[in-house]
C-alpha cells in the first residue's frame, strides 16, 4: 500500500493547476451556470487549448495521437479539472465514443473519427434513453430499419446533453423488433444534420438549457455508421458506460465547496463570518471533509484497480454514490450556512459566492438520477458486488 | 386531544381548496416568479375578498377573531398550492400589533388590515442575516415626535406590495423599540429587490432619515425583544404549516406519478426502495402536520408555547426540504425539468426551511428551553 | 383540533404518577434488566397493585370486570406506564388475548379466562414465531392434528417471550396441511403444564431471558380450546396483532431516557457535566426532543383514530417506525453523552446511570425487529397507506 | 496510490488471518469476556511468539522495523476475529518511547517489548474521561530522584497483564509529564477492575504515593503533550483499523446470512431493501478501510498526518457501529440471541468507537486542522 502520489504524478498535477491559474477568470465558478453561446465558446477555447498540451486525449494510445497516459494520470487530470470546475472536456467522444471505436470500430471509422475528436473538432452527442426508457434503457423503441444500404430511423430520444451543440450523435436503435430486450439493439453513428432530425430544448431545473429532446424522422444514414455487428449494440453501447469512471468529478466538486466554504466563513468581511467559531459548524465541517476524502478514495481505488487490470465493475457503482450524495450534502451544507443569502439566485443583488450555492445544489439533483440511479447502483454493489440473490418470483411482502 | 378538523376548519379547509385550485394552480405561481406583478395584486384583491387577511383578527378590530389553530388550517392549503400571497406576513404582523400595540395603533391599524387596505409585512434582517432580536443594530434617533430611523433591513417579503414594515431598531440609548414605519407614505425608504428562490417579491430596504412618528412605536425595550421573538415564532410556525402542507402535496403527486410510471415491466412504485422512500416521505409528512398544528394551538392571546414552536420548525425545516429531494429521486430525470412543477415545491420548501429561523437557529432556542 | 388533553385525562396522568412515585424504588431504572425471580416477583406484585387500583383491563368492558376506558384514557395510562418504565401489564393477557376471546372466543372460553386475566391470576404468552418462520408468519408449520376430541400438536414456537413464566399459551397451529398459507391455520389455547411441552431459554444480547424455544412433542390438547372456527386462525390471530397498537411505549421511553440525560448532564456532580454547556450536545438534545414529540404525535393520533372508529392499519406503522428508530437514536446519544462511561456494564464499579443505557440500547435492538420488521411496516405504509402497486412478477433491476 | 498489499504484507495478512481462525475464534473472544485470564494469557504467548509486538519496534532495538502501514494490515485481522490481546497498547507505547524517550529508556524497555517481556499500556484518562492532552490533572510531585505520584486513571485496558503503564501526570509546577510507571514492580498502585462491554479486560488505578525514576520520563512540558496527542492520534488509527477489519467481517458474516435466510419464498437477502442495507455497509466498510489505511501510511518515523488520523478515526467510529447496527436489522431475531456471535462484534465496537476519541473529539481537532 501506498496512500501518496508519485512526485511525476504531482508534478502533472501542479501542471494542471497552473495552467489553470493562468487562462480561467478570477473568481471562476464553472461554466454550469452559463448556457448561452458565451459559455459554449470559452468550451471551444479551452478545449483548445487542452489539444494544444495535449491533455484532451492523454489517455488514449499515441497511435491515435494520445499519450498513453496511466489511468492514474487520467483520474489526477480529472480531478483537477473538476476541482476547479474548468471547462473544455468533451466526455462524449473522448472518454466515451473513443475508446468504443478502438474496441468495436472498423478501420475506416476510426479513421473518420478519433482524429477529429482527438483535435477537438467535432462535438459527440449520446441518443441512449427514450421518454419511456429511462433506468430500463433495454426497453428502447426507436427503430432503424435497414432499407438497401441505409438506416432508416424513426423515434425519439430524449436528455440529450449538447444536442443543441453536437455535430455527430452515436445512439442505440432497435435493429431487431423480434429479439427480446436487449438482443435487437444496435449502435449507430449519426450525423446531426442530417434531414428528418429535430432538436428540441428542455431546460432543467436550474433554468439552464443542457438537455434535448431529439425526434427522428425518417433519417438515413449510411450503413457503413453501424458500429460493430448488427444487433450487438448493447455490448457495445454498454462498453461505452462502462469505460474509467471513476466518478473523481463529483468528490472534486465537494472538495471545490467545501474549502470555499471555509474561506468564505474565515473572511471576516462575509456577513455570515460568525459561523466560523460555532461549534456546530466546526464540527460539520469536519464530518463533511471526513465524507469527502472517503469518497475520493474510493475513486482513486477505481482508477487504482484499472490501472492494475482488474474489473472495477461494483466498485464504480461505490463511487458513484458515495460521490454524489457527499457532493448533494456539501451542497446543503453551503446553503444551511449562507443562511438567508443562500436563497438568492445568480445575477441577485445581495447575492453571496454569488448565488453559485444554490444553482449547484439544483444542478446536483441530477447528479443521483442519471447514469443509472444510486438506487440502481446500490443493487449493483449488493448482486454483483456481493454475490446476493435476486428475487426469484413476485415476493409477498405484507 | 383531537386530531380532526373543526366544522369552522373543515368550511376554510374545502373553500381554500377550491379556491386555490382555481386561482393559484402553477401558472399562477410561474407568472408571479417570472415578475407578474398584477397577477399577484389579482390574487391577493381575491383573497381579500375571502376575508383571509381578517381571519385572525378580533372582532371588535373588523376581523373574523378566529384562532391561529383555524389559520394553520388555511396555511396548510396554502402550503400545498404554494399561492404567492401574503397572509402570513398579515396574520403574524397583526397579531403582535393587537398583542403590544397602543389601543389608537390597534383601532387605526387592524381594521385596515382586516381590509386589505394596509398589509403590513416584517423587517426584521439585517446585513448579518440574524433572527435574534438582540442582534437589531438599524439606528433610530429620538425626537419630540417619535424616531428618525437610518439603516438598512433585508429580506423583506412582499415590501413591494407592503403599505407599512413592522421593524426593530435601536435608539440612541441602546434601547430596541418595535416600530410601525408607513412606507408607503414616508420619504427616504428605498427598496432593492433581490432574485429570490422563494419565487416570491423579496426586497431590501435602505431607511435614510426615515420620521416615524410616537404613535407608531409598537413596544420598546424587553418588550419589544419579546415582541419579536413572538413574531418570529409566529412566522416561524406559519411558515412550518406552509411547509406542511407543501409537503403532503408533493407527498401525492409523487405517489401519483411513481404508481403509474413504468420501468422494467413495473410501475416504479413497486420497487422496495421507491415505497420505502415513500414511507419515509409519508410519515415525515404527518409528523410535521402534527407538530405544526400542536404549535399553532399553543398560540392564544396569553402567548404561547416556545417549545411547540420550535419543534415545528425544526422538524417543518429539516424534513420537508429533505422529502421534496427524495421526491426528484422518485420522479426521475422528469422532475429535473423546469417544465415539471416539482422544483416550484422544492424552490419554496427551500425559501420557507430558513425563512424565519432555520432549524439550527430553534434547536437553540429550544435547548435553552429545555433547561440546557 | 385540539392540541391538549382534557382535565380529567390530566387528572388521570397525576394519579398515576403519584401512584408510581409511591410504590416505585427510588432510581428505579425499569425491571427490563432484571430477569431473576426477584423481578418475576415484583412484576406480579405490580398486577396486584393494578388489579386493585382497577387499572389493569381498564380498556375493557364493564361486564369483563373493566371500565370502558377510553382509548384515549388507556394510551395515557400506557403512556406513563413505560415512561417510568414500570413493571407488572400484561400485555399478552390483557391486550391481546383478551379482546380476542370477546370478539371470537365461545362463552365458555369467556368465563374461563377473561375472569382470571382481570384479575391478574394467569400469566399468557403466544406461540406464533417458529425458527422458520419469523416475518412470514403464515409458513408456520407446526401441526394440530384432530384425534377424537383432542388437538395433537407436534412442533416448535420460537422467541416465546415469557414461556418460563406463562401458565398458558395462544398458539398458531397448521390445521390443515393442503390448504395454501394462511388457510390452513388455527388457534389454540394451551395449557403450559400439558405432558409434551418443554421450554427451552434463548439468553437476549443484552445477557436477559425472556425468550423461549417451545418444543411441542404430541402435546394433546382439548378440541374445546379452539378459538373461533377451524382453519380461520390467521384471522383470529391477526386481530390479536393488531389490537390498540398505538406504540406509545417507544415514545415515552425515548421520552423518559432523554429528560434522564438532560437532568443528569445538568447535575455537575456528573463526570460529564461539561456536555451541558456543549453547543453540538445542546443541539443534539433539542433534534432528538423534537422527534420524540413527533414521534408521539403519531401515536396520539394513532389513539384518536381509534376512539373516533377510524381504522388505524397503516398509521400504526408509522408510529411503531417512528417511535422504535428515535428510542434507538437516543440511546445511541445517550451512551455518546457517556463517554467512555457508556462501556460499562449494569453492576461495574464507577458505572455512570447504573450502565443502564448500554443494556437498554442492547434492548432496544429487538424493537425495529419484532412484531413486523420495521421494513415491512414500511411496504404496509407504503402500499395501504399510499395505495402503492406490488411487485407484478420477477424484477429484472439491473 | 497503490491499494495493493505489499509482499510482506501478504505475508503478514496470510499468517494472521490463519493463526487467528484457529487461535481466537469466538469460543476464545467469549472465554476472554468471561474473565478467563488464562486463555487470553496463553494467547498472549502464541501472539508474543509470532513476534507481533516486535512488529514495528526498530531493528536496532530488537524489532522487526516494519512500518505502521505494515502494522494495520495486522490490526484489521486482529480486528475481523475479535482477538482479546494488547497488540494496539504494546505498539503505539512502544512507539511513543521511541520517538519521544531517552536512548537509555529506549534501550531498556524496547528489546523487552519486543519479545514481550514488558507489557506498556497507556493510561490517560481521569474522571471526566477527556482524550484532550491538556485537561491530565494527576498529581506527581519532583523529588531528588524522580517523581511521585498521587491520583487516578480510569480506563486502562489490559491493566491486569500490564508490566507498566505510559501515564501523563502534571507535577508540582503545573508542567505536564508523560512517564513509564512500572506497576509490577511499584507499590501505592491499586487496580480495580471494571466491567466493560468490549470484553477485555479494562480496569482503573489509583496511584497513592507511587515513586518513579527520572530516568523513566519521557517527555515534560509542551513535548509531553505533544507525545500524548500522537499517542492518542495512533491509538485512535489503530482502533479505528480494528473497526475496519470487525466492519468487514460484519458485512461477510450478513452476506452469508441473508443469502441463506428465507422467507417469503425468497432468500432475505434478495429483497431490494436488505440489498440496499447492505450495500451501504459495504460502501462504509470499503471507506473506512481506505481511510484507516491512508491514515497508517501518514505514520513515519517523522511524525503523522493529524487530519487523516482524525478522519479515520471519525469515519470507523461513526460508520462501523452504525453497520453493527444494521447487520442485527438484517439478521432478524437470530441476531438478537446471546448465542449468535453478532453482539460480540457490536459489543467491541462500541468500545472501540470512544476509545482514543469518539468522533465528536476527532472533528473538533479535523476543525481545528482545517483551519476553523
Amino acid at each position: 500500500m501506498r496512500f501518496e502520489f508519485t512526485a511525476e504524478e504531482n508534478d502533472f498535477r501542479r501542471q494542471i493547476s497552473e495552467f489553470l491559474d493562468d487562462v480561467l477568470p478570477d473568481n471562476w465558478g464553472g461554466s454550469t451556470y452559463m448556457s448561452d453561446d458565451d459559455s459554449w465558446a470559452m468550451d471551444q477555447q479551452f478545449r483548445n487549448e487542452l489539444v494544444k498540451r495535449k491533455w484532451l486525449v492523454m489517455s488514449w494510445p499515441k497511435q491515435y495521437g494520445g499519450s498513453d497516459s496511466s489511468p492514474m494520470m487520467n483520474t489526477i487530470f480529472a480531478d483537477e479539472m473538476a476541482y476547479r470546475r474548468a471547462p473544455g472536456l468533451d466526455g462524449f467522444g473522448t472518454r466515451m465514443l473513443g475508446p468504443t471505436l478502438m474496441a468495436f470500430g472498423n478501420e475506416e471509422q476510426r479513421t473518420q473519427h478519433l482524429g477529429a475528436i482527438a483535435r477537438g473538432e467535432v462535438q459527440w452527442c449520446q441518443g441512449y434513453s427514450e421518454p419511456n426508457s429511462g433506468s430500463d434503457l433495454a426497453s428502447i423503441q426507436t427503430r432503424a430499419v435497414l432499407d438497401g444500404d441505409e438506416f432508416v430511423i424513426n423515434g425519439a430520444k430524449i436528455w440529450t446533453t449538447m444536442g443543441h451543440r453536437a455535430d455527430m450523435m452515436f445512439m442505440l436503435v432497435r435493429t431487431n423488433p423480434d429479439e427480446p430486450l436487449h438482443a435487437g439493439i444496435s449502435l449507430l453513428l449519426v450525423d446531426m444534420k442530417t434531414l428528418g432530425i429535430e432538436v428540441k430544448p428542455i431546460v432543467n431545473m436550474a433554468d439552464i438549457h443542457h438537455f434535448n429532446q431529439v425526434i427522428f424522422d425518417d433519417v438515413r444514414v449510411p450503413k457503413a455508421n453501424l458500429v460493430g455487428d448488427l444487433n450487438d449494440g448493447w455490448r457495445v453501447g454498454m462498453t461505452i458506460l462502462n469505460h474509467e469512471r471513476s466518478g473523481i468529478e463529483f468528490a472534486a466538486g465537494a472538495r471545490a465547496a467545501i474549502e470555499e466554504l471555509i474561506v468564505y466563513i474565515n473572511n471576516d468581511d462575509s456577513p455570515v463570518s460568525q459561523a466560523k467559531s460555532d461549534p456546530n459548524i466546526r464540527i460539520k465541517i469536519a464530518e463533511l471533509s471526513t465524507e469527502v476524502e472517503a469518497a475520493r478514495l474510493l475513486c482513486y481505488d477505481v482508477t487504482w484497480r484499472h490501472g492494475e487490470g482488474l474489473e472495477p465493475s461494483f466498485e464504480a457503482s461505490m463511487s458513484k454514490v458515495a460521490g454524489t450524495e457527499i457532493y448533494q450534502k456539501v451542497l446543503d451544507f453551503g446553503l444551511e450556512i449562507l443562511g438567508m443569502y443562500g436563497g438568492l439566485i445568480v445575477g441577485s443583488p445581495q447575492a453571496e459566492l454569488q448565488g453559485r450555492f444554490l444553482k449547484m445544489r439544483m444542478l446536483s439533483t441530477a447528479t443521483t438520477i442519471f447514469s443509472g440511479t444510486n438506487e440502481i447502483q446500490k443493487n449493483i454493489i449488493a448482486q454483483r458486488g456481493l454475490g446476493l440473490p435476486r428475487i426469484r418470483r413476485a415476493a409477498k411482502t405484507t | 386531544m383531537d386530531f380532526g378538523l373543526t366544522e369552522t376548519q373543515e368550511l376554510i379547509r374545502n373553500s381554500a381548496r377550491e379556491f386555490l385550485a382555481d386561482r393559484s394552480d402553477s401558472s399562477v405561481v410561474r407568472a408571479v416568479a417570472n415578475g407578474d406583478t398584477e397577477a399577484l395584486a389579482s390574487l391577493w384583491k381575491d383573497v381579500v375578498e375571502l376575508g383571509w387577511p381578517a381571519l385572525t383578527i378580533a372582532k371588535e378590530h373588523g376581523g373574523a377573531g378566529l384562532s391561529f389553530s383555524d389559520l394553520a388550517v388555511l396555511l396548510t392549503e396554502l402550503g400545498a398550492s404554494l399561492a404567492p400571497t401574503p397572509i402570513v406576513e398579515s396574520a403574524i404582523t397583526s397579531r403582535i400589533i393587537e398583542r403590544y400595540g397602543s389601543d389608537a395603533l390597534k383601532s387605526d391599524l387592524l381594521p385596515q388590515a382586516a381590509e386589505g387596505d394596509v398589509l403590513i409585512t416584517p423587517a426584521i434582517l439585517e446585513r448579518d442575516v440574524s433572527w435574534e432580536a438582540d442582534s437589531a443594530t438599524m439606528a433610530a434617533t429620538r425626537t419630540n415626535n417619535g424616531l428618525v430611523i437610518t439603516g438598512e433591513k433585508r429580506f423583506v417579503s412582499f415590501a413591494e406590495q407592503a403599505t407599512h414594515v413592522l421593524t426593530l431598531v435601536r435608539t440612541d440609548g441602546g434601547e430596541p423599540a418595535l416600530v410601525v414605519v408607513p412606507i408607503w407614505k414616508s420619504t427616504g425608504v428605498d427598496q432593492t429587490p433581490l432574485e429570490h428562490v422563494s419565487g416570491v417579491p423579496v426586497s431590501s430596504l435602505t431607511f435614510n432619515e426615515v420620521e416615524v412618528s410616537e404613535a407608531n412605536i409598537v413596544a420598546t425595550g424587553d418588550e419589544a425583544i419579546a415582541a419579536t421573538d413572538e413574531l418570529v415564532a409566529a412566522g416561524a410556525v406559519a411558515r412550518a404549516t406552509q411547509l406542511a402542507g407543501l409537503g403532503r402535496a408533493v407527498v401525492e403527486a409523487t405517489v401519483d406519478y411513481t404508481a403509474n410510471r413504468e420501468q422494467f415491466g413495473q410501475a416504479v412504485g413497486s420497487f422496495q426502495a421507491v415505497q420505502h422512500h415513500l414511507a419515509e416521505m409519508a410519515i415525515a409528512a404527518k409528523q410535521v402536520n402534527h407538530l405544526v398544528h400542536s404549535a399553532a394551538w399553543s398560540f392564544s392571546q396569553d402567548g404561547y408555547s416556545v417549545e411547540r414552536a420550535a419543534q415545528a420548525k425544526i422538524a417543518a425545516s429539516e424534513k420537508i426540504s429533505a422529502l421534496c429531494w427524495t421526491a426528484h429521486q422518485c420522479h426521475g430525470a422528469i422532475g429535473f425539468t423546469w417544465e415539471h412543477d416539482l422544483h416550484l415545491y422544492t424552490r419554496r420548501a427551500l425559501a420557507w426551511k430558513t425563512d424565519y429561523g432555520d432549524s439550527a437557529f430553534h434547536k437553540s432556542k429550544l435547548a435553552t428551553s429545555l433547561g440546557l
